[in-house]
């Protein structure tokens, strides 16, 4: 059985699951239903299968390798290579690829005769292959496929609810950036391939030392650009907003809490992997950008009030986390520290495994609450907790795990990256000591920030009273969509509590990478679950949850049963200073947000804009009504894509003029083009 | 375990009476009488023994958010040095750990503000956290001062180094304390960020937020707010000036241990009290000024110290 | 032999059309003879990727690049045929042409693939211009089919345009005959007759007639700045046609330079003609891309796609090495998808009855196999897996890194911005809402087979290029 | 044969082409046309006179019937039909056409060409002069608005192609040649329709009528 599952077969087998589902929901489309329930069901056991196949790879010390003979291309070659980075990326996937199926079973349902079930289940079960083959691919070509596979499928999902024109700029702006980034990666990979002479990943590894160092740094520029476009790392960020909230909401889960996490896996891929040695101040611009997409990241999921792009903006600070424990990983590796890179890569990894469970449970509960009421606005929620409590609860996991609450897996990673970054401070002399100490301080106001950030979120979707009809009117949702989000909520405490084991097994992987394999690591897992970084500090999940949890139920038996038991506890109206308490009076997520926009104004530049309009224009004495609208300014299109594409559009305008429809100027084109050649090559 | 039992019940048997002392003084510089130290532990009790009305559009985070405040405020009384730094806890006093739980009380606090669907609530909920947002940083950062300079984020490690005068490391040390000591304000709505007396719902911050309550949970909530006072008093005695601590297991050493964080606590608190007695409130949008210059001064510590 | 079969049948059947009155008579005959002629032309392939170089007599030979051709001709021609029969039934259905014109259609349409084959499978350079003249001839009355004045313009264009690269490519291949020096009449010069002398031609005298060579048939191609022509006669041409045009004659006329270039490079060296080939084809697909971008028509942006893909090849033939291999395979593609795109745009016009984008909205609901197979086609010609297209593009680019990094770079990225240039007008296209008043009824078969076949070939030949083909395409890279 | 004559005839096939762009009757130009096919009708015969190969003579034939009689002949009926006297006017005026046909001549006989124009070192004269006369009919069709004068432009442009190939000693067998000019009659007779069904359709014969398609 072992031997079956290291076999290259064990991953075909996992493939095969999600195209059979692919192919048989296009088959069944005729049906709603049937193809539907195929489709989730087959990516779901695929998703098992993949935890099967991938954990026990993370266990064991193999690697499953595999290369079709021959192609009738030369340059590429049909080859994957699954090594224990690779199985930790295929484990992220399947994990939540199980959860978001499962939901997607109940979830779709509201599409049924809407749109063409076949072609969802079509182009979902398509994408998870192609993010399975990009984590797995070996031949920059190859590779290349898979990529494209998964952008054009995602594509298609963000697109799906087509009859919305929002949904369809978006899914424009998506590929257009998307093909860009690829762009830049395909030229990373030529100019890989024009010293070391191969596509093949292994064959540039071996040859990395013909590379050239200024080819080297290039090529990182291109990489960061192209894979920090997939990624979303800030200034390319500009697609992610607005896709992630087109698409439906179990993809969009699937979207924000794995696919941009397949730029993050070649980053590791190609920084840490096959392009060694590497300069410093590579390890500091990433430093750098981490810092700047966490926090930029943060402020601007506070100005949002659309609930999905909210989500999306966090997605660009948790990358942002993510790539302060990558870039010190950088850094430290190439300062020859193998041992502090070791816990930086772990942080990072792990910080990607635990966004990924929260981001999609929160994506999820959005999903179901948008399903319920019909918009995406949270001014128009409210008071929902009393109507959808279970998703009221789910979301309130989420929002505690991605604010790094403990005992929830979102503090834990985000406290090794602390970790990583303190020692980098102390370890790093010179001007590298400086980004670190930034990128500290930014990890610290982006953990304040977020915390801001989802209970105006929280509050204003299920606190207080209903804003609007719709959400007078909302009801729990269905079981399948409960089980979905449930298991994930239950997931991130369980990968909060035991976050011990799970450090341990992926200080595995980053062993595995980091190049003097041998170096022991500073983080050390005890038998009672104490995370310790050598002495410098330590801390056991389940030791404070229990304490916790014991002073809690304490205090609540002691406040309840031995003081006073005989209170009454009667219930009235929120006291209302006299006049009667109406939703309007509440406090809206934009009122929740200005304070804080209005201290960083010089960085969001917020454009604020009242109105008052009277009963009757001569006596301004009555006003009826006042509004007060905050919008941000997306300086980001205002100076940067703006100007380009309004300079390529002139551009096309003065090239144009060469068609003038003038057959005597064509002529004189041939002739001109003529003379000229012939002067020319004499 | 005495000792732990100690280290658990200090805080909240002692919180009232810092609410009480600081009181005292202001009322002494106002040239008032005052109440007495205990008022604070009969406001408690008389709380707790009435009767209480809730919301009808609260839901149960409403409910159970004085219950989740006051604990956490307990967790973390326990889990930093008191009296001792002796007791090495290699579990919970971790300095993250410390700061982010008590973000989690922050949390529910401004939950439970918005959930009664009130004006006030609300207001005070988002004051509350932007203020504790922006805090964070400095918080964070003058512990890290310590840490860097002790060579360890255990807090009950840090509050075994003693900093003396002709230390080098005697002027960052300063300012992290400078930096933890406005945080300490803000956190914990004194002046100038908060005015914990009123209920004028301009200003009022804390007090918004809680405005609903009343009975238990009303006690709960004050109880909470004292322990979090004498929490950060405690912190900012035992790891910047980590004199007359016990360092050993022993009748004695606690107990002169207890006496020195008694006459510590107290000499900060006189201070909260005079500042408070002095300055007046600033205006919202100037508080985020003070809390970057203590991230600043934090900054400074460290490039001073590494 | 074969050749003398093909030919009498394409004439037989332009004759039959000629004489017959009945309709469906002619629409049969012609689709008959393209089905055997396609049945002959995959036999003669597979001769030639057995034996070599196919020469039945001295008037024809044919040689692997040229199987490719004859066969591509013969299949796209074939669909084109097929589809042709329906779409002009529909439009006479629509009173916007009669009986005489369809009979005018087939017999041109005949005479045109006649004289494609002949351009490929003749031996004597200047039989073969002759015919490539004879192309422009015989497409001159199909693109002015509907006879309105835009069509009339097109076609004019179309005409003088040609005929003067096309006398300035002859031009060029007099002087190649100054090899051969005998004062008075040469008799009769095949190919291999130039090439067995061509050692003792000047290389001064090479070089200025391949400049001539290269601008007079790379009119006939479309590439930059002799191109203007092709958007025009693209945009007016019915269907069919321009995807006979994009998907055949421009790889006929591509193939004329190659086989000037084997001279060429026999006398001058490769570096020559490789630097004059990459000039071309990065300016080519420069235009190309930038006029795409603010297109409004959706026949010329076709059209302008082809130039950009004609660019391709010239910067594929001109790196040399893997990325001629890459090259041919290009040809194959293209012709294949854009021939498939043209159909597919025929059958948005049939249903909006304009080209013009702004006019087309909600193609999705409106058409939906249409539309899918439209996006399909994009989605190839743009380079997107699992079509060739991206795999021949990249090859192709990265074979040029070694000499010329920056002029693949830069391809590279003019590609992306055709891509999303494209992509954009796409968009507009399929997306958003249908026009109310527009009935949505089922897709005719008969206009979606031929396309749909078209585009599943080209997908089929992405994964699994059959033997004898592939044979075929190895034995051209190695020729030229 | 003497040379004298054949410089003569060689100045004249030049100066009908240069007299094409001062032509602004119709008919001057399709004369002028025509009194260049004959020339190289001419030139043809002389071959044959010089090597007495059959070949030249029925070339010289089938030139003399295409391009002398049936083509004018074409013309000529369409001018009748439509009554047209005058050409369109030229983009630049006269004197500036003389300088530029002026300039072209010189690029003609530049050292760029001198591969070209030696083929034959004996005739370098004459292939640069013809090499002059083929830019210069390149610039008709440029210069000029009107169609027929395209049309005369690609004609003589296709003339001096074949005088080249004349003075080059180019000539191809008679088969080729035969399969050339029936490819210039069959263009001929299609250009002639094609300039009915333009007329039909633009009411003149002016090219800037057709700047329908753009872009």
């Amino acid at each position: 059985m072992i031997n079956f599952i290291f076999s290259p077969i064990g991953f075909f087998v996992l493939l095969s699951f999600f195209i059979a589902g692919a192919l048989g929901s296009l088959i069944f489309q005729k049906n709603d239903r049937l193809a539907n329930v195929w489709s989730g069901v087959f990516a779901s056991a695929g998703s098992i299968w993949g935890l099967i196949f991938s954990s026990l790879l993370l266990l064991g010390s193999f690697s499953v390798s595999w290369a079709a003979n021959s192609t009738s291309f030369s340059l590429l070659s049909v080859s994957f290579n699954i090594d224990k980075l690779s199985a930790f990326f295929i484990f992220v996937i399947s994990l939540i690829t199980l959860f978001c199926s499962f939901y997607g079973i109940g979830y779709v349902k509201h599409f049924y005769k809407r749109y063409n079930i076949g072609v969802l289940g079509l182009f979902f079960n398509l994408f998870i292959v192609g993010m399975l083959l990009v984590v797995s691919a070996a031949n920059g070509i190859f590779w290349l496929i898979a990529w494209e596979i998964m952008s054009i499928a995602s594509y298609f999902l963000v697109v799906y609810d087509r009859n919305d024109q929002e949904n369809v700029r978006a899914g424009f702006l998506y590929l257009v950036m998307t093909h860009v980034g690829t762009v830049f990666i395909i030229i990373s990979f030529f100019l890989l391939y024009k010293f070391t002479g191969s596509f093949d990943f292994s064959v540039v590894k071996a040859n990395m030392a013909l590379v050239p160092a200024l080819a080297k740094d290039i090529i990182f520029v291109l990489a960061l650009i192209g894979f920090g476009t997939k990624a979303g790392i800030i200034p390319f960020h500009i697609w992610l907003p607005a896709a992630h909230p087109a698409a439906p909401s179990h993809v969009s889960g699937l979207m924000s809490g794995v696919m941009i996490k397949t730029g993050i896996y070649m980053m590791i891929r190609i920084f840490l992997n096959m392009v060694q040695p590497i300069p410093v101040w590579w390890g500091v611009i990433i430093l750098i950008i981490g810092s700047i997409s966490a926090l930029l990241g943060v402020l601007y999921a506070i100005t949002e009030h659309d609930i999905k792009k909210l989500l999306a903006y966090h997605s660009i600070e948790n990358i942002g986390i993510i790539l302060l424990g990558l870039g010190s990983a950088l850094a430290f590796s190439s300062l020859n520290l193998p041992t502090l890179a070791l816990i930086s890569l772990t942080a990072a990894l792990f910080h990607t495994l635990n966004h990924a469970i929260f981001k999609s449970l929160l994506f999820l509960s959005a999903g179901s609450v948008i399903n319920k009421n019909h918009t995406r606005n949270i001014e128009e929620y409210g008071g929902l907790i009393k109507f959808m409590p279970y998703t009221a609860l789910f979301f309130l996991v989420g929002s505690m795990a991605i604010s790094a609450m403990p005992p929830f897996n979102g503090f834990f990673s985000e406290w090794l990256t602390f970790q990583s970054l303190f020692q980098g401070i102390i370890s790093i002399g010179s001007y590298v000591r400086w980004t670190f100490i930034i990128s500290a301080g930014a990890l610290a106001f982006t953990g304040g920030l977020a915390l801001l950030c989802f209970a105006k979120a929280f509050g204003a979707i299920f606190l207080a009273r209903p804003r609007s009809e719709e959400a007078k009117h909302a009801t729990e949702s269905s079981p399948w969509l409960l089980v979905g989000m449930g298991s994930l909520a239950l997931l991130s405490l369980f990968f909060g509590l035991f976050s011990g084991p799970v450090i341990s097994a992926i200080k595995n992987v980053s062993q595995s990478l980091v190049i003097s394999s041998s170096a022991v690591s500073l983080v050390s897992v005890n038998s009672n679950q104490t995370i310790s970084m050598g002495n410098f500090s330590s801390l056991s999940a389940p030791v404070f949850a229990l304490i916790f949890v014991v002073v809690l139920t304490a205090v609540f038996l002691l406040v309840k049963y031995l003081i006073y038991c005989r209170q009454k506890v009667s219930v009235g109206a929120t006291w209302d200073c006299g006049t009667d308490l109406t939703p309007r009076m509440e406090i809206t997520s934009t009122s929740f947000a200005r304070s804080i926009i209005l201290i960083f104004k010089g960085v969001l530049r917020p454009r604020l804009h009242y109105d008052v309009k009277y009963h009757d224009s001569q006596s301004r004495y009555l006003p009826e009504s006042r509004t007060v609208d905050i919008s941000i300014k997306d300086i980001y299109s205002t100076y940067f894509y703006g100007p380009l594409s309004r300079f390529i559009f002139a551009l096309s305008e003065k090239i144009k003029s060469i068609q003038n429809g003038n057959i005597n100027s064509y002529i004189l084109y041939i002739f001109g083009a003529l003379l000229l050649v012939l002067f020319l090559v004499r | 375990m005495i000792i732990w039992l100690l280290q658990i019940i200090l805080i909240p048997a002692l919180s009232p009476l810092g609410i009480g002392f600081v009181k005292k003084i202001k009322a002494k510089m106002q040239n008032r009488q005052g109440a007495s130290l205990i008022q604070p532990y009969r406001d408690l009790w008389k709380l707790f023994h009435k009767d209480e009305i809730i919301s009808s559009d609260a839901s149960w985070v409403f409910r159970a958010a004085p219950f989740i405040v006051f604990s956490v405020t307990i967790v973390v009384g326990s889990s930093i040095p008191l009296f001792g730094s002796f007791l090495d806890n290699y579990f919970t006093s971790d300095m993250l750990l410390v700061v982010y739980s008590l973000a989690i009380g922050t949390f529910f606090l401004a939950l439970a503000g918005m959930d009664t669907g009130g004006a006030f609530g609300g207001f005070g909920s988002s004051r509350e956290m932007t203020v504790s947002a922006l805090a964070e940083g400095g918080l964070i950062f003058s512990l890290l001062t310590l840490a860097f300079h002790s060579g360890s984020t255990n807090l009950f490690k840090i509050s075994s180094q003693v900093i003396a005068a002709y230390d080098f490391s005697f002027l960052p040390v300063i300012l992290a304390f400078l930096g933890f000591f406005i945080v300490l304000l803000a956190e914990n709505g004194r002046f100038p960020f908060d005015n914990s007396a009123t209920h004028l719902e301009l200003t009022m911050i804390h007090e918004a937020m809680i405005i609903e309550y009343s009975g238990k949970r009303l006690a709960l909530m004050e109880w909470a707010a004292a322990n979090k006072l004498l929490i950060f008093g405690a912190l900012a005695v035992n790891l910047f000036f980590s004199a007359g601590i016990a360092r050993s297991a022993g009748l004695t050493a606690i107990f002169w241990g207890v006496i020195a964080l008694l006459i510590k606590v107290a000499v900060v608190f006189f201070a909260i009290a005079v500042l408070e007695s002095v300055i007046a409130k600033f205006r919202f949008f100037r508080l985020p000024d003070i809390l970057f210059i203590s991230f600043i001064l934090n900054i400074a510590a460290i490039a001073l110290l590494l | 032999m074969e050749f003398i079969i093909i030919f009498t049948i394409i004439l037989l059947s332009a004759l039959f059309c000629l004489v017959l009155k009945n309709r469906r008579l002619i629409e049969a005959i012609s689709v008959a003879a393209f089905l055997a002629v396609f049945v002959l032309t995959v036999l003669v392939a597979i001769k030639v990727s057995l034996f070599g170089v196919y020469t039945p007599n001295k008037y024809f030979s044919l040689d692997s690049l040229g199987a490719i051709l004859v066969l591509l001709i013969s299949l796209v021609g074939l669909m084109a045929v097929i589809y042709s029969v329906k779409y002009l039934r529909v439009e006479t259905a629509k009173q916007i042409i009669g009986f005489t014109r369809v009979k005018q259609f087939f017999i041109f349409l005949n005479l045109f693939s006649l004289a494609m084959f002949f351009a490929v499978s003749s031996s004597s350079p200047i039989f073969a211009w002759i015919s490539v003249e004879a192309t422009t001839l015989s497409t001159a009355f199909l693109i002015s089919f509907y006879n309105k004045p835009s069509a009339m313009e097109a076609a004019w264009k179309y005409l003088i345009i040609n005929s003067v690269g096309l006398l300035l490519a002859f031009f060029g291949t007099l002087l190649y005959f100054t090899s051969i020096k005998i004062s008075g009449g040469f008799g009769f010069v095949t190919w291999n007759d130039l090439l067995a002398n061509i050692q003792n031609m000047d290389p001064a005298i090479a070089k200025i007639a391949f400049v001539f060579i290269l601008i007079g048939y790379g009119t006939k191609v479309g590439l930059a700045p002799m191109h203007t022509w092709l958007p025009d006669a693209h945009s007016k041409a019915p269907v069919p046609i321009s995807a006979l045009l994009s998907g055949v004659l421009l790889n006929v006329a591509f193939f004329m330079i190659l086989k000037f270039k084997v001279f060429n490079d026999l006398v001058v060296g490769p570096a020559f003609s490789q630097k004059l080939l990459i000039a071309f084809g990065l300016l080519s697909i420069f235009v190309a891309v930038f006029i795409i971008i603010g297109q409004k028509n959706y026949k010329r942006l076709l059209a302008y796609s082809s130039i950009e893909n004609m660019g391709i090849l010239a910067l594929g033939f001109g790196f040399g090495g893997l990325a001629i291999f890459a090259a041919i395979l290009h040809m194959i593609y293209h012709s294949l998808i854009k021939s498939a795109l043209f159909l597919s745009a025929g059958n948005i016009f049939l249903k909006y009855s304009s080209t013009k984008i702004h006019n087309i909205r909600g193609a999705f609901t409106a058409l939906p196999l249409t539309s899918i197979i439209f996006v399909a086609g994009f989605l190839a010609i743009t380079g997107a897996p699992p079509f060739g297209i991206l795999f021949t593009k990249i090859i192709i680019l990265s074979a040029g890194l070694k000499s010329f990094l920056f002029v693949s770079i830069v391809a590279l990225f003019l590609t992306a911005v055709l891509f999303i240039g494209f992509f954009k007008q796409v968009t507009n296209i399929m997306f958003g809402q249908k026009p109310i008043e527009m009935p949505v009824e089922k897709e005719k078969f008969w206009l979606i087979a031929p396309p749909l076949t078209l585009i599943l070939i080209a997908l089929v030949l992405s994964f699994y290029i059959p033997p004898f083909v592939y044979n075929l395409i190895t034995s051209a890279a190695a020729n030229y | 044969m003497n040379t004298l004559f054949l410089q003569f005839l060689l100045i004249l096939f030049f100066l009908s082409v240069v007299f094409l762009h001062t032509a602004k009757r119709n008919y001057w130009t399709i004369f002028l046309y025509g009194l260049q096919s004959l020339i190289v009708t001419i030139l043809l015969v002389l071959s044959f006179l010089e090597t007495g190969a059959i070949a030249a003579l029925l070339m010289a034939g089938l030139i003399l019937v295409v391009k002398v009689i049936i083509a004018p002949l074409f013309f000529f009926r369409l001018m009748k039909k439509y009554s047209l006297k005058f050409l369109v006017s030229t983009y630049i005026n006269i004197p500036l056409t003389f300088i530029i046909i002026t300039i072209l001549t010189v690029v003609a006989h530049s050292s760029v060409f001198l591969p070209l124009t030696t083929i034959v070192s004996t005739n370098h004269f004459y292939l640069s002069v013809i090499l002059a006369t083929l830019f210069i009919s390149l610039f008709l069709i440029i210069n000029r608005k009107g169609v027929l004068s395209q049309i005369t432009g690609v004609l003589s442009l296709e003339n001096s192609i074949v005088a080249f190939a004349f003075f080059s000693w180019l000539e191809q067998s008679l088969a080729l040649q035969i399969g050339i000019i029936f490819d210039i009659f069959v263009w001929i007779i299609i250009t002639t329709i094609f300039m009915s069904m333009l007329y039909k359709h633009f009411k003149s014969f002016d090219v800037t009528r057709m700047e329908e398609l753009k872009d």
